[in-house]
């Protein structure tokens, strides 16, 4: 054992000798990207209290407006593949970027922790599989350490990879680390953004204001005027959560419903649960309930159900579990999704800009809806109950037993 | 230099010192003598600032001094060297020394000064076989306290308090002790001896005081005391009357029988244990009679030799073979603190599976007074303590039942309780054996001694013999 | 039972302020849907106690919850026929890793908070090593009955809670149970009394094993599979029976006590939620309030020594 | 016996490796990291990698830095019989306090500085002072404690806020050659924590009150007040970690501490350093060095892409067998 005192004093004489001869290098790039807006003050308030408090401070009423449109707008692209299909693309030229096969791709992933992370992953891995230009793939997990990750990146960037996936555990947090990338490599960044325009491309569904718009504009259809809304969120502060929510909100303010609460469940299925029963037996009856995020749709749905009432209009995601209940026990529902097939596109996105091929600056994917009439097409038997149904995977290899399910 | 005057202290209600007063010169040896429980501990223990006095004054040169704390003792002067040991086992010889009171130069703890001056010490008591760097925890019992020694020294007191010092000492180490004794007082400290050896006290000290139940009896010249008149002091009564009388007729069969036991600590030892008779265990600290008691019970077995019921190789094969021990240090090892009084006495019956046994016959039968079963054991005092450790086990009704210093910490009332109970068990029919450093204890129950010397049996001693011919076998080299 | 007097107080306060602000509780049907609710974590508890108040810790037992869930849903995997062998299979799984927890603790002498700490990392690793990373697979009707039904109006997870209550309490009374907490107060007397030290701690793990397996089997019953079913459950448990004045460090307390603590827990937490202070001052107030408790608990009975101190 | 102790003694002088005769216990792990930087060699080189890049290197070291810090500081408490689980939630209290002091602001550098420094160490006295003065367990005290600093977060905080200007980044992203200015800040930690406890009183005394209480009392140590400053030192650790992360994230984040798992990770490293848990025995240089082989392993890992789920089973199994060993070594010596 070399002993820990002779160590640091051999590093600090180091350091000491090396200070004034070699340039004080940095690994942060010189623009500077950070101390970026912390989101335009709260939208409008409500013009009645419909009991859904005060706006979020994520709100932005350009990006909802946007959002708004492109729910109507008609993607471009093959609409079969719903994951190379684009919403307004403004293409850029990729030339600077092209160059001969086979190819490195590297991946700084945020995280594999949740169920739709883990479709996610497993597709684009099987997407990876399917290039044979693709020689090798190196990815990092940063186990939702934002710390990790910026060291993750810093990693890939030295690994001689020729384009650079990034998923980003937070956006602002991750940004510096982005933007030190990007003058190495082309980057390209998908689900959440970062606060820097230097990727080559940004991959996402619509976003989050489509989610909770959706969900609430069903309610607001079927539940009758003056109906009990319960809204259950997972947590506050998540920006991709608090656009659902911010948009449900909108949506409630101008519509004749009461919510009666807004609560968080931790992402719990026994606390949701817990809550829903609360509110049945706190009001009586509720007349519909909306939800940010669907994996604990199931929990709420059977909370009704162990109270012996009838299950109200709710929305849920398209997880199987979801699907299976609202097939199996004939609801009332609406499935928005934040589909995993999310996960295909940075991969197409890297092979084009390296082939020199044009691709969108912000790469909006369509985020469809699960209704009553489709459901039949997403509801997949065999598949886990936490799949979600936008994989995208099924004419990938190894499906379905790679994702958990059995043909 | 040192005046201690009308000293009093309660534990919980329990008076263990009163009205004690205590005068030291400077240069002088003062020994501090009585017998197990008569408050000597606490009485050093109050000088030292580890407790603080219920009642009475502490003079220091003429003084007045309060101590909230042992750092204040200190820099009063006052060094203690405890009877347990106080060393960190993961330190070194010299952090061991300076604890608490580092050299420090320019901010930083000053090393080469703190093992330079430990290296002075342990060559000034003469030990050569470790250094100021090696760890404590790899040192002999022994050198730890030569250990302790080292770090009264450094303290530079001008009152020095040794509690029984030379226990775990071998002879060679006794005299060099001595030595230092004789050199601290020539500087003009005083010491304050407290030893159970009289011979040591009769080498050493220029002045007794006698302390019996918590007071003084009183404080003469050593030379004006021989042996037998200081006994008499300590222990106030003649000793025929004090012990239960021994059994009429002779010893029955043999219940235990070893040949040849050793192990690491033992060895050769030929022993038997016969129904209705208390053998006695004599020997000095560190002879081997805690490791006798444990390997019979087979806590800490023997690995060789014979032994009739069969070789016990863990506690409960000692149980199962009709073997109880009574450990020696009640809180340690013998007692559950913080459960009831019920559940301490019934602990050996639930841990071994025997039938359930009514407990208020148990605590009549061993005489504990008050008998509350729902009472928790920690506010117990030490009769009443060891008396709950008996009843655990008559559940199961041993044969042979070990006693390692079964009147330690206890009062005068309850040890003959215990006295009486012990002679009773052996009219019984159990073979009991008792070790205690109590000689006058030792002497008055048993009905042979035998005498341990450096883990082997040196020798018999017949019912009713003397001290002397006791600690002529015990310390013999 | 001198020392677990308060805990009992606080709790009939607790909710007594509960009836007061929603009447509604003390109805039958929502003063069982609140035990019902409060069940995996009362049974977490009582397991959990066994090991504390034999001197240890158990941090294993949240993700034990989740891994055996998980372990069930893919087993199961909606088959009827299924449900009761794996059910067996689940309380065996939960015998053996407290099996493993304490003999690595026992035996090897690596501290309890470290093997436990160990084994909620590889139990969370290689259980979703094993499905792929998420969960698979579906439980069965007749599992999530456990959780979920009721037998007339008393729901199934009540009577669970109270037969393992009577057995819990049955355990600390019998023989067990007195050796067990001699271990936990001082495991050297134990021992020289004849108590097998090691095997009884490794039987309190094995009943913390238990005990996630059952809290398992309801959660998994009530909710349906998740990937997060038993986050946090380890410390709520450590709290509740720390709360109930079990003593870190073994030897003292009760486990009708603990199970109170998990109770007060619980209404504490329904508590806040009526009083609509939200998710964000939650943690706060148990955070004060847990301290405050047991910093009560240490003034009212002060580490005294014994006293025979001469 | 007087044979075994005159082989078992060092020669004269004494070597600098005897000088830190606390820290022996560190060996293992030193050993065990040697082992594995072998391990890793031979990956990278099958793998096509390269172990002893500058990249890598630069890598562990960035990514070892926070932890290392927070660890070193968990070190103290253990070392002193205590323990500390408040130390992730405090890592994102920091990390917000400053990069919200500082918003954006060369000027706010100080200021934040002293603040996020200053909060830290209040958390830590408030810590000692539950520990000690209201005799609550440690586990439960901190445990308490980190409760409320959560719902300090939650209240106040939904996302990352605040941030720091350039200047305060060259922190968090230069670096010297093959040394990461944040590795540096670690080792001047790391440097600082060994001379508090080979060559200061308080670090004799931290050893003294976790090895046991009562002997350090009955030498005149005021154990209280060393636990409350061990306390408080960790958590000024945790600050510095946690103005290191702000450093490196921009921003403050009020889930930087929990994602980072910095609360048992931290013990986790520190038992692994071959420091006991009861307290009184190890030292800063296991724990560095059971922070490099945190590092390295998941540098192997990372190479080989093993997924996070057999990354958490390898590291549990590595910590309770590197405890099972210590514990043999303890019983057969």
């Amino acid at each position: 054992m070399l002993s820990y005192s002779r160590r640091f004093l051999a590093a600090a004489a180091l350091a000491v000798l090396t200070l004034p001869v070699a340039a004080c290098t940095s690994d942060k790039p010189a623009p500077s990207a950070s101390g970026a807006p912390s989101g335009a003050p709260a939208g409008s308030a409500g013009p009645a209290d419909k009991g859904t408090g005060e706006q979020s401070k994520f709100f932005v009423q350009a990006d909802y407006d946007a959002q708004m449109a492109m729910r109507k707008a008609q993607p471009t692209g093959p609409s079969d593949k719903p994951w190379e299909q684009s919403i307004d693309p403004q293409l850029i030229d990729t030339a600077k970027y092209k160059k001969a096969g086979p190819y490195h791709l590297c991946f700084s992933n945020a995280a594999v922790d949740n169920p739709w992370r883990q479709v996610g992953w497993k597709t684009m891995q099987a997407e990876v599989a399917q290039h044979k230009e693709i020689t090798k793939f190196t990815a990092l997990d940063a186990e939702g350490k934002d710390d990790k990750q910026i060291s993750d990146i810093a990693e890939l960037t030295g690994k001689g990879c020729d384009a650079l996936i990034v998923s980003p555990n937070t956006t602002a947090t991750l940004t510096p680390a982005v933007s030190g990338a990007c003058p190495k490599v082309p980057v390209i960044v998908f689900d959440r953004g970062v606060q820097t325009d230097c990727p080559v491309t940004f991959i996402k569904p619509i976003g989050g204001y489509a989610f909770g718009a959706a969900a609430a504009e069903f309610l607001v259809d079927k539940v009758p005027a003056g109906g009990k809304i319960l809204a259950l969120r997972i947590l506050p502060g998540v920006d991709v959560l608090e656009t659902r929510w911010s948009a449900a909100k909108v949506a409630f303010d101008k519509s004749d419903l009461q919510v009666v609460g807004v609560e968080f469940t931790d992402g719990d299925a026994a606390k949701t649960k817990s809550v829903v029963s609360d509110y049945i037996q706190r009001y009586g009856k509720l007349d519909g309930v909306w939800m940010d995020a669907g994996a604990t749709a199931v929990a709420a749905v059977e909370a009704f159900e162990d109270a012996g009432q009838p299950v109200p209009p709710i929305n849920g995601e398209d997880q199987q579990d979801f699907l299976k209940k609202w097939s199996d026990a004939k609801l009332t529902a609406i499935a928005p999704t934040y589909p995993t097939y999310q996960w295909r596109t940075p991969v197409i996105a890297a092979l084009k800009i390296l082939k020199g091929e044009q691709v969108p600056k912000v790469w909006n994917l369509p985020q469809p809806a699960i209704t009553q009439e489709n459901l039949a097409t997403y509801l997949k038997p065999g598949m886990p109950p936490l799949h979600y149904a936008l994989c995208g995977c099924e004419d990938l290899p190894g499906y379905p037993e790679k994702w958990g399910g059995t043909s | 230099m040192l005046r201690m005057t009308g000293i009093g202290k309660s534990f919980l209600g329990v008076r263990v010192l009163g009205g004690v007063d205590l005068e030291v010169s400077a240069g002088e040896v003062h020994a501090v003598v009585g017998e197990n429980g008569a408050g000597k501990s606490t009485l050093m223990k109050i000088l030292a600032g580890v407790h603080a006095p219920d009642e009475g004054t502490i003079e220091i040169d003429g003084r007045s001094v309060t101590f909230g704390h042992p750092i204040e003792a200190q820099r009063a002067g006052v060094a203690i060297i405890y009877q347990e040991l106080t060393l960190l086992p993961e330190r070194t010889v010299a952090e061991n020394v300076f604890l608490g009171r580092e050299p420090v130069r320019r901010g930083l703890v000053d090393r080469a000064a703190m093992e330079s001056a430990t290296d002075e010490l342990l060559k000034s008591l003469g030990e050569e076989s470790f250094g100021p760097r090696d760890l404590v925890r790899r040192l002999s019992v022994a050198r730890q306290q030569v250990v302790e020694i080292a770090k009264a020294l450094s303290l530079n007191a001008r009152i020095v308090v040794m509690d029984e010092p030379t226990a775990p000492l071998a002879d060679h180490e006794v005299e060099l002790l001595y030595t230092l004794v004789r050199r601290l007082t020539a500087r003009g400290i005083a010491v304050l001896y407290v030893s159970h050896r009289l011979r040591e006290i009769f080498d050493l000290a220029d002045r007794i005081t006698v302390l019996k139940d918590g007071a003084r009896v009183t404080t003469a010249e050593a030379s004006s005391l021989d042996t037998a008149g200081l006994v008499r002091l300590m222990v106030g009564r003649e000793l025929d009357s004090y012990y239960p009388p021994r059994a009429a007729g002779p010893p029955g069969e043999v219940i235990l029988s070893v040949r040849g036991g050793g192990n690491a600590r033992l060895h050769d030892i030929d022993l038997d244990l016969r129904a209705g008779e208390i053998v006695g265990v004599a020997g000095l600290q560190g002879s081997g009679r805690t490791e006798l008691a444990k390997a019979l019970f087979g806590a800490e077995p023997f690995t060789s030799g014979e032994m009739t019921p069969r070789r016990p190789r863990s506690v409960r094969e000692g149980i199962a073979a009709g073997i109880g021990l009574v450990t020696e240090d009640r809180k340690a090892e013998g007692l559950l603190p913080n459960q009831r009084v019920r559940d301490n006495a019934l602990l050996v019956a639930r841990a071994t599976g025997a039938p359930r046994t009514g407990v208020e016959r148990l605590l009549e039968r061993v005489r504990l007074s008050p008998p509350r079963p729902a009472q928790e054991v920690r506010l117990l005092s030490g009769g009443n303590q060891q008396k709950v450790v008996l009843a655990k086990w008559m559940t199961v009704a041993p044969r042979v039942l070990l006693f390692d210093e079964p009147t330690r910490g206890v009062d005068v009332g309850a040890k003959a309780a215990i006295h009486d109970l012990m002679r009773e068990l052996a009219r019984d029919g159990m073979a009991v054996l008792m070790i205690s450093s109590e000689l006058p204890e030792l002497i008055g129950m048993s009905d042979r001694i035998v005498v341990l010397r450096d883990g082997r049996l040196v020798g018999e001693l017949p019912a009713g013999s003397t001290e002397e011919a006791v600690m002529r076998l015990a310390a013999a080299s | 039972m001198r020392r677990a007097l308060p805990i009992f107080v606080v709790l009939a306060g607790l909710l007594v302020a509960i009836a007061v602000v929603n009447p509604y509780f003390l109805e039958p049907t929502a003063f069982l849907a609140f035990v019902k609710r409060a069940a995996p974590l009362v049974i977490l508890a009582a397991g959990q106690y066994f090991v504390i108040v034999s001197g240890e810790f158990d941090l294993s037992v949240g993700s034990l919850v989740t891994a055996e869930v998980v372990i069930a849903a893919r087993l199961i995997d909606g088959s009827a026929e299924a449900t009761w062998p794996v059910l067996a299979l689940m309380i065996a799984f939960g015998l053996i890793v407290g099996l493993v927890n304490g003999a690595v603790t026992t035996l090897l002498r690596v501290p309890s908070f470290i093997t436990t700490l160990g084994m909620l990392l590889i139990l969370s690793g290689a259980v979703f090593l094993w499905t792929g990373g998420s969960p698979r697979g579906a439980l069965s009707e007749q599992f999530r009955q456990l959780g979920r039904g009721s037998l007339g109006p008393v729901p199934w997870s009540v009577l669970i809670l109270v037969a393992v209550a009577a057995a819990a309490v049955w355990a600390t009374r019998a023989r067990f149970g007195h050796t067990l907490v001699a271990a936990g107060d001082n495991d050297r007397a134990a021992a020289l009394s004849g108590v097998r030290v090691a095997r009884v701690r490794t039987v309190a793990f094995m009943i913390s094993g238990l005990s996630a397996a059952v809290a398992a089997i309801l959660l998994g019953g009530f909710a349906g599979v998740s990937a997060q079913v038993g986050k946090g459950l380890e410390f709520q448990a450590i709290t509740a029976v720390v709360l109930g004045g079990v003593v870190l460090g073994g030897g003292r307390g009760s486990v009708a006590a603990a199970m109170a603590g998990a109770f007060t827990l619980e209404a504490l937490f329904t508590l806040l939620n009526l009083y609509g202070i939200s998710g964000a001052l939650e943690p706060a107030v148990q955070g004060v309030i847990i301290i405050a408790a047991v910093a009560l608990g240490a003034v009212r009975f002060p580490r005294a020594r014994a006293a025979a101190a001469s | 016996m007087t044979q075994q102790l005159k082989l078992g003694r060092v020669p004269a002088g004494g070597s600098l490796l005897r000088r830190i005769s606390a820290d022996r216990p560190a060996r293992p792990v030193y050993v065990a990291l040697v082992l594995l930087v072998v391990l890793g060699w031979l990956v990278f080189a099958l793998d096509g990698g390269t172990f002893l890049g500058q990249e890598n290197i630069v890598g562990i070291q960035q990514r070892s830095a926070a932890l290392g810090i927070v660890a070193v500081g968990q070190t103290l408490v253990i070392l002193a019989g205590s323990l500390d689980l408040s130390v992730a939630y405090l890592i994102s209290l920091t990390s917000l306090v400053t990069a919200e002091i500082m918003a954006g602001a060369d000027s706010g550098v100080p200021a934040a500085v002293a603040a996020a420094l200053a909060v830290s160490a209040l958390i830590g006295l408030v810590n000692g002072l539950i520990v000690t003065r209201l005799r609550v367990h440690a586990f439960i005290a901190t445990l308490g404690v980190a409760l409320v600093v959560r719902g300090a977060l939650d209240a106040r905080y939904d996302g990352p806020a605040g941030s720091v200007p350039e200047s305060f980044q060259h922190l968090g992203y230069d670096r010297i050659g093959p040394l990461p200015v944040s590795a540096l800040l670690w080792a001047a930690v790391a440097a600082g924590a060994w001379l508090l406890l080979s060559r200061t009183r308080l670090g004799y005394r931290i050893y003294a009150v976790g090895g046991d209480a009562e002997v350090a009392r009955l030498s005149g140590v005021r154990t209280e007040r060393v636990v409350v400053i061990a306390h408080v030192l960790c958590s000024v650790c945790a600050g510095i970690a946690g103005l290191l992360l702000a450093s490196r994230l921009g921003a403050g984040a009020p889930t930087v501490g929990t994602d980072g798992g910095y609360d048992l990770e931290s013990i986790a490293a520190v038992v692994l350093g071959g420091t006991a848990l009861a307290g009184g025995r190890g030292g800063v240089a296991g724990t560095v060095g059971g922070v490099l082989l945190l590092a390295v392993l998941d540098s192997i890992f990372n190479q080989l892409e093993v997924n996070s789920f057999a990354k958490d089973v390898v590291r549990g199994v590595i910590l309770v067998a590197a405890l099972a060993i210590y514990a043999r070594g303890r019983r057969t010596r």
